[in-house]
């Protein structure tokens, strides 16, 4: 007998579900012998990358890597090094259709053909979490979740008046949600041609009024902590898992680690909007990751098929439910959306449908169909740089967005450059 | 440079040094050139599309604000650093050295941290200093004091700085300590009889006769700085917040390792690649100069 | 310029049953302007009773003096002194200008003041030209010769020197020994003076300590010292070759012990009868290693003298003159 | 500065103490939080502020920690399997590199021969090549060799060693030159005399040698992150540093601590139980 | 053992124009079982000539030949020598046997053979309590011996010492000499010892090859040395103090120069006016340190006869017995 060939795969999850996606490489690998899948953590995503891309150049790239949404920008432009996942099942001669998955990812990881450049997997979009034991101190209806800005920061000031914890509300992931749902949800123009999905050629349209208000918005609250800034990616959970911030935007995919470890109850509420915005609240947008193929010259029609087959096997209904049951990810495919809903699990986990609702079931605008641009992790950056100088009050809100704009379209510029 | 009396032997030589040679020139040596080279070169992150774009990148990184922003933030991260990991270990050097018993369990216990991986101590430090949960936060907080690293720039650049210079001191110490140690009694004897105060006697004599230690320990606490703090910095802010603790190795690595940005991050490995050059032939220069002292 | 006087002075290193007593009651008066070399085997404690006089080390007992001044726990600083250390204990950083100027200055001397002192010395020493150099470029005389300026600048009381020459080849030694001399002679200046060179103590002394185990065996002039040996100890350390000793030989008297310098032998048919060990040529004499019995003992005798051979029996006897009697117990002069 | 008088050494020696004891606390201070956090459970540790006695997990955690590793069994292997990794790394370079450098000293300082100057500067210069100039390339000639996700990978490319090769060689200066000629008239060649009077003249050189460089190869960071894809080659400090702040999970602190405490622990024991060749080749190695 | 033998031998360091000369063309016959020292000041080649002998330095020109063989170009190891060295050179990593054992061990001798001849050595050296000790444990002296000991149990044909004894202390000194004499009086091996000591050259030396500036100015046996100097610089080195060289003095012909050593000047009414200028004791005698004319000449005299005073002037004429007489120009000896 043959030694199964071996696949690699390479995620940027850790805890219980970076646990569990290895335990699914465990699980395909005893259900055949023809292939051995190995799922390894590599560190974040950035740096996960920048291992693939070396990896890639000294021609040993890893067979599957999951990637985060902020990086598909880039990974469309390697045209030669990353081949699209539809047309790997297409030489594999499996069955995939695009239309199986869940709207919002179909737009985000799609091409213009339809096809799917990357396998949708983990997908989440951006909640909001609130104790409802702060909200019964300052003297606010527990099971009444504010809805809107307006409502959140009135709670934020209630809580903060009566001293029912500390700061009143912080977020993680600054830009993806302040900037990438803000707009998805207010069905705003994030950049030209359409969100950056028509080509290379798209530039940012962020310096406008919506944004500078949310900026604004976030400026006067830390001034007296309704709201306190915790980082840039997900370290500010933290705050609110220890008592010390009352409200938590944040990943859906966080839920797992804010039920372990708070003390308090808690409650799950959509992402808030502004009323006064003409067919507010709209859909949010996607996050969490996909799973991208690479190409590389040495690999076998052999591996590409096992690579189909694995994949094939993680978006099962099977595997689907399971991981969106476990870790507050969002069923990718549609099946395994209705599967769970006909088992009944939204009606028994009340709070579960909170992301379904925004994500899947809001309003679609013009602008909710996610975004693409090149260097986005890096133009993250850039937003969250200029936004932490607004809230250290070293710039207006509408001077970051102007800056915001000018840096981020300069690196849309060069990235321009450095892909032709 | 050589001793007088030798081998007579053609080829043992060349066998001894093989081994190093091989190495070197494997993993050292080629690689280099293959860096600078990138640094001429303008390539998309996967080296699907290379161009020979001449000293564009130097261009472009040398008329970059962002560039001179890093290097002064660079000075003043390494001048703390430095500053604050030589005075604390001259004082306990000085301390210890004064010591009629005892002083090898401190030394013991001084020089724990030199042990530890930088990366581990940037681990450690965010760890104490994490606005959420750190236990030295939490004091602050309660003392009043608005301690957020994660958005005050120069709050998380004094933490970098502290777990920066907190690793080091035990280098410092052991050097200080080692040079005390050589400073020959009698001197200090004479500087009594001469009617040198305790003080006195530190300042005309010990610190004057440690100061081939002392620069000694500032370039090295230089490069130190400049090199390896990348560790502390991944680990406790990431270079943020709004670039704050960005300083020039860090910015090598986020051009080059998370926005892939090849060619610029290549052009200013070779300016650091330029630097570390200086310093070291500074550090020659002096140790030829030193050798007069004794 | 000042006498120093030490009464029963005691020092003792460490506390408790630990404790190990390195000096035992010394008492010593030295004249104003003496000069006074101290000499004895190592770890007799010369250095220490130096350091004491310094203020380097603590007196356990007794008391030292300087001029009317008992000096006990003053610190060094404060007592008027000057040191000169075996290894010139230079600072390497300072020229030599300001090696010497360094405790003047401390002394908030006028610069003026400083510098003309500094360069006075420096005339003496011969080191004017060499003022602005570092330590590191001088020779081994020369950094010797810094040393002393450091300390005739500040125009001590008591100069104090702990075997300053000992880093010297032998010609630099006989030559700054002269040097020191003449210094001695021009300053007047009390001194206290370390070595374990005889040739060195017998030169330079005005009068000599000679030291064993922490306690003074004889204070005395060097001729004395050579003339009248006080105890054994004094006859067997001092002169080259030394004393002979001799316990058994024919009419030396149970319970004594004879000694007599190699150099006060004479040829004798009637002597003691002796057998040749060997003979050495010291270019002017010749060294004759006898054996008399289960007793060496050496003979000089000029080299233009007919040696005997190797082996040969020869008859000697000493010069009556010069014979020196010692208690075999005590150790101490009989006549 | 021994005080010279005894009337102010009681008070100097106390004052030297208290600046000690000062040192010691801000020394000791993270490791002692780290510590305790170790014997927490992560839910102490997140309600602010963490209790600063040690709590009764620490059986627990450690027990963790070391049979199921950090985030389970997928995530990461078993601590004691990456303190293994660790160690054998750390041991494979500082061996390796004294045995390369102190042959290549030996070449350089004992003979004479064409091309001498120019393989001390090609080995003196790898001194001023800092890593983030050349890890991607370094990377790549490491795949072609097919060393990737090796251990050989892992640690050939850290053997060369500049600073112990001009250690030695300094060392090696100071051998007397009758040394050599004694042994030469006693007729032992080069290969001879350096197995049976340089070698063991050099053990002190090569136990401190042994200290920094292992301290140097456990601690080593980018270099395994980037190199190893399987992580039951994974090293101690990388498998902590991928553990904290990442995704969606809430790091686990009082795992990552206990991990921490394990992944400190023999660098500082080899630093502390080697301390006195420590101290010597270290301000011996910086001449 | 066996002979050795100089033929023209030179030494030149480097090549071309930047070449050194400094052995210029020694010629030399020692005997089977002599023992020859070589002296003269520092620089001068002794250790040169000696390690051409071992082997450790090539030779540039002549011939240098071991019993009947010429060994120019031979490997150290292979020339049946033995070598002791100033520092000693001991291993200090391997105990005493080890040391002393290494060379016959290289040499592959049955390991019975080995510890035989070891421990005869010691035995011979007293050194057999010592086997296990390292170097470092050991005194001055007793390195000495563990290298000596080294160089015996190789039986070589020839010993070569360079300035073994510089490193220990003057007593210790005076009785390894007597020691290395009494063993070539039992080994009988040729040897050629270096030291730039007189009174280790007069003593120990059959003979004494005395260089200067890379030549031999006179090779001959130390009472014909210290009698008959060969020429000014001998006359000059050999004797402590040196010998009087007087160029001005009165009866002293132009173009010669007149050598008289201390002790072999007269007190005389009639003689020379000479001022005194210091006075040492030295124990058994004084020297008088006096100046005739420009030039400085020292007297030697018992220390009992009464010392002039000092800028006293005195009458003195040189013993004419003893007079030497050297050709200013050529330095060589003319009567
Ligand atoms: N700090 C100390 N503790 C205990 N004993 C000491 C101390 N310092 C000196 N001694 C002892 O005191 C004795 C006298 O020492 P000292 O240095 O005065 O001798 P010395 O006569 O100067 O000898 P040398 O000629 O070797 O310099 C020695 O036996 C020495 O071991
Ligand atoms: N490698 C060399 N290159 C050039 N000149 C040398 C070399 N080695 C020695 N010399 C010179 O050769 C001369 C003789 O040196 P040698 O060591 O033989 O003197 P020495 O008589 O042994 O002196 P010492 O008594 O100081 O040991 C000296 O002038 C020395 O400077
Ligand atoms: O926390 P996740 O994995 O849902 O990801 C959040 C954002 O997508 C990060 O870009
Ligand atoms: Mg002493
Ligand atoms: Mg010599």
């Amino acid at each position: 007998q043959q030694a199964p060939t071996e696949i690699q795969m390479w995620m940027g999850l850790t805890g219980p579900s970076g646990e569990l996606l290895s335990r699914f490489g465990d699980d395909f690998n005893k259900s055949q012998n023809e292939y051995r899948v190995v799922v390894s953590f590599k560190g974040q995503y950035p740096e996960q990358r920048a291992a693939a891309v070396a990896a890639f150049r000294a021609g040993n790239p890893p067979h599957i890597m999951q990637m985060f949404d902020a990086g598909s920008g880039d990974m469309v432009q390697a045209r030669g090094a990353i081949i699209p996942v539809s047309e790997v099942f297409k030489r594999a001669n499996i069955r995939f259709d695009p239309a199986d998955f869940i709207a919002p990812a179909r737009g985000y990881y799609g091409l213009p053909n339809g096809d799917l450049l990357s396998m949708p997997f983990n997908v989440s979009t951006a909640v909001l979490f609130y104790n409802k034991d702060a909200f019964r101190k300052a003297g606010l209806n527990p099971d009444q979740p504010p809805r809107t800005w307006p409502e959140l920061i009135d709670a934020a000031g209630k809580i903060r008046a009566t001293n029912a914890a500390p700061c009143g509300f912080t977020t993680t992931w600054l830009a993806w949600i302040m900037l990438e749902q803000y707009n998805s949800r207010h069905n705003v123009q994030m950049g030209t041609l359409g969100n950056g999905r028509g080509g290379l050629g798209a530039s940012l349209t962020v310096s406008n009024p919506m944004n500078e208000r949310m900026v604004q918005t976030l400026v006067d609250m830390q001034k007296d902590k309704r709201f306190d800034y915790g980082g840039r990616s997900n370290d500010a959970a933290a705050k609110f898992i220890s008592g010390e911030c009352a409200m938590l935007t944040q990943s859906s995919g966080g839920l797992g680690a804010i039920a372990r470890d708070a003390k308090f109850e808690f409650g799950t509420a959509q992402l808030p909007y502004w009323p006064d915005v003409k067919g507010a609240p709209y859909a949010t947008t996607i996050g969490g990751a996909s799973l991208w193929v690479f190409n590389a010259p040495n690999r076998t029609d052999h591996e590409f098929r096992g690579v189909a087959k694995f994949l094939d096997f993680l978006r099962s209904d099977k595997v689907m439910t399971e991981w969106a049951k476990a870790t507050g990810f969002l069923p990718a495919t549609n099946s395994a959306f209705k599967a769970m809903k006909d088992e009944g699990f939204f009606e028994k986990n009340p709070g579960r449908d909170v992301p379904i609702l925004s994500l899947i079931e809001g309003a679609k605008g013009e602008h909710t169909n996610g975004y693409r641009f090149g260097r986005w992790t890096e133009i993250r950056d850039v937003y969250h740089e200029e936004v932490e100088r607004a809230l250290q009050g070293r710039q207006s809100a509408k001077q970051a967005m102007v800056n915001f704009e000018r840096r981020g379209n300069a690196l849309l510029r060069a990235f321009e450059r450095s892909a032709n | 440079m050589q001793r007088k009396v030798i081998f007579p032997n053609r080829w043992l030589p060349y066998m001894l040094l093989a081994p190093q040679l091989a190495v070197t020139l494997v993993f050292f040596i080629w690689p280099s050139a293959q860096a600078v080279m990138m640094a001429f070169q303008q390539q998309d992150p996967f080296g699907l599309a290379v161009q020979w774009v001449g000293l564009e990148n130097f261009h472009a990184v040398l008329t970059d604000p962002a560039y001179y922003d890093s290097v002064v933030r660079t000075l003043v991260f390494s001048t703390a650093v430095t500053v604050l990991a030589l005075a604390p270990a001259l004082a306990l050097a000085v301390a210890a050295d004064a010591l009629i018993r005892g002083r090898g369990a401190y030394t013991t216990g001084l020089m724990v941290p030199y042990a530890i991986a930088p990366a581990i101590a940037g681990v450690l430090w965010l760890f104490m200093f994490n606005p959420a949960i750190g236990v030295v936060s939490y004091g602050l907080r309660s003392a009043g004091v608005a301690w957020n690293p994660t958005l005050d720039g120069t709050d998380a650049m004094i933490l970098v700085i502290l777990a920066s210079a907190w690793k080091q001191i035990a280098y410092n110490f052991l050097f200080f300590l080692a040079g005390l140690q050589s400073i020959p009694k009698s001197l200090l004897e004479a500087a009594a009889i001469d009617g040198a105060s305790p003080w006195h006697r530190f300042r005309t004599i010990i610190f004057p006769l440690l100061s081939p230690t002392t620069f000694f320990l500032l370039v090295v606490g230089l490069v130190y700085a400049f090199f390896d703090t990348f560790g502390v910095i991944h680990a406790v802010t990431a270079g943020g917040p709004a670039k704050a603790t960005e300083i020039l190795v860090y910015k090598v690595y986020y051009d080059g390792i998370v926005a892939l940005d090849l060619g610029s991050s290549a052009a200013q490995s070779v300016l650091l690649m330029l630097l570390v050059i200086g310093l070291t032939l500074v550090q020659f220069r002096f140790v030829e100069r030193r050798v007069h002292y004794s | 310029m000042a006498s120093l006087g030490f009464k029963q002075v005691i020092k003792r290193y460490g506390v408790g049953p630990a404790a190990v007593q390195v000096i035992h009651g010394v008492d010593a008066q030295i004249h104003d302007g003496e000069f006074i070399v101290m000499v004895g085997p190592s770890g007799c404690g010369k250095s220490t009773l130096l350091r004491m006089v310094a203020g380097l080390e603590d007196i356990t007992g007794g008391e030292i003096t300087i001029g009317e001044r008992t000096v006990n726990g003053i610190e060094p600083a404060k007592r008027d002194i000057a040191m000169v250390f075996q290894n010139y204990a230079l600072y390497p950083h300072m020229s030599v200008f300001d090696n010497m100027a360094y405790g003047l200055r401390i002394r908030r001397l006028p610069e003026a003041e400083v510098r003309a002192r500094v360069e006075a010395a420096a005339k003496t020493l011969e080191l004017s030209a060499l003022l602005q150099r570092r330590p590191s470029q001088l020779s081994g005389g020369q950094r010797q010769r810094v040393a002393m300026g450091r300390a005739i600048v500040r125009q001590p009381q008591v100069f104090l020197f702990d075997e300053p020459l000992s880093n010297l080849d032998a010609k630099l030694r006989a030559q700054t020994r002269l040097e020191i001399q003449k210094l001695h002679r021009t300053l007047g200046i009390t001194s206290l003076f370390v070595t374990h060179d005889q040739v060195e103590a017998m030169t330079l002394a005005q009068r000599m300590m000679v030291m064993n185990g922490g306690r003074m065996e004889q204070f005395a002039t060097p001729e004395e010292v050579y003339r009248r040996p006080a105890s054994l100890f004094v006859a067997g350390f001092m002169g080259a070759p030394p004393m002979n000793l001799l316990r058994h030989a024919p009419g030396v008297q149970a319970g004594t012990v004879l000694g007599i310098r190699p150099e006060h032998l004479l040829w004798d048919e009637q002597g003691w009868a002796c057998v040749v060990d060997s003979i050495e040529l010291l270019g002017a004499e010749r060294l004759l290693h006898l054996r008399l019995g289960e007793e060496d003992l050496t003979m000089r005798i000029p080299a233009q003298d007919a040696a005997p051979a190797l082996g040969e029996t020869v008859r000697i006897r000493p010069n009556e003159a010069f014979i020196h009697t010692f208690d075999a117990d005590t150790g101490l002069r009989r006549a | 500065m021994k005080s010279l008088s005894s009337a102010s050494a009681n008070r100097s020696q106390w004052f030297a103490h208290l600046v000690l004891w000062v040192g010691l606390a801000i020394t000791a201070f993270p490791l002692y939080v780290a510590f305790v956090a170790s014997t927490l459970t992560n839910q102490e540790i997140a309600q602010a502020p963490m209790p600063l006695l040690p709590g009764d997990q620490g059986w627990a955690n450690y027990r963790q920690v070391l049979v199921d590793g950090m985030g389970g069994t997928h995530l990461s292997p078993p601590v004691w399997t990456m303190l293994r990794n660790s160690l054998a790394m750390a041991l494979v370079i500082a061996l390796g590199k004294i045995v390369v450098s102190v042959l290549s000293a030996y070449a350089v300082v004992f003979f004479r021969f064409p091309g001498r100057m120019v393989c001390f500067w090609l080995i003196f210069i790898t001194l001023m090549l800092p890593v983030e100039v050349r890890i991607l390339p370094t990377y790549q000639v490491v795949t072609d060799l097919g060393l990737i996700n090796t251990f050989a990978g892992l640690t050939l490319p850290l053997i060369a060693s500049a600073t112990a090769t001009l250690l030695f060689r300094q060392f090696f200066l100071t051998l007397p030159d009758e040394l050599v000629e004694a042994a030469k008239i006693d007729g032992a060649g080069p290969l001879r005399f350096f197995w049976d009077v340089v070698l063991p003249l050099t053990r002190i050189q090569i136990a401190a040698l042994f200290v920094i460089l292992f301290v140097y190869g456990w601690n080593q960071y980018l270099w395994p992150l980037l190199i190893v894809t399987d992580i039951h080659l994974d090293t101690i400090v990388v498998g902590i540093a991928k553990m904290i702040g990442t995704g969606d999970a809430a790091t686990d602190w009082n795992l990552v601590m206990a991990t921490t405490v394990l992944a400190l622990l023999p660098p500082a024991l080899v630093v502390v139980l080697m301390q006195k060749w420590f101290v010597r080749g270290l301000v011996d190695s910086e001449k």
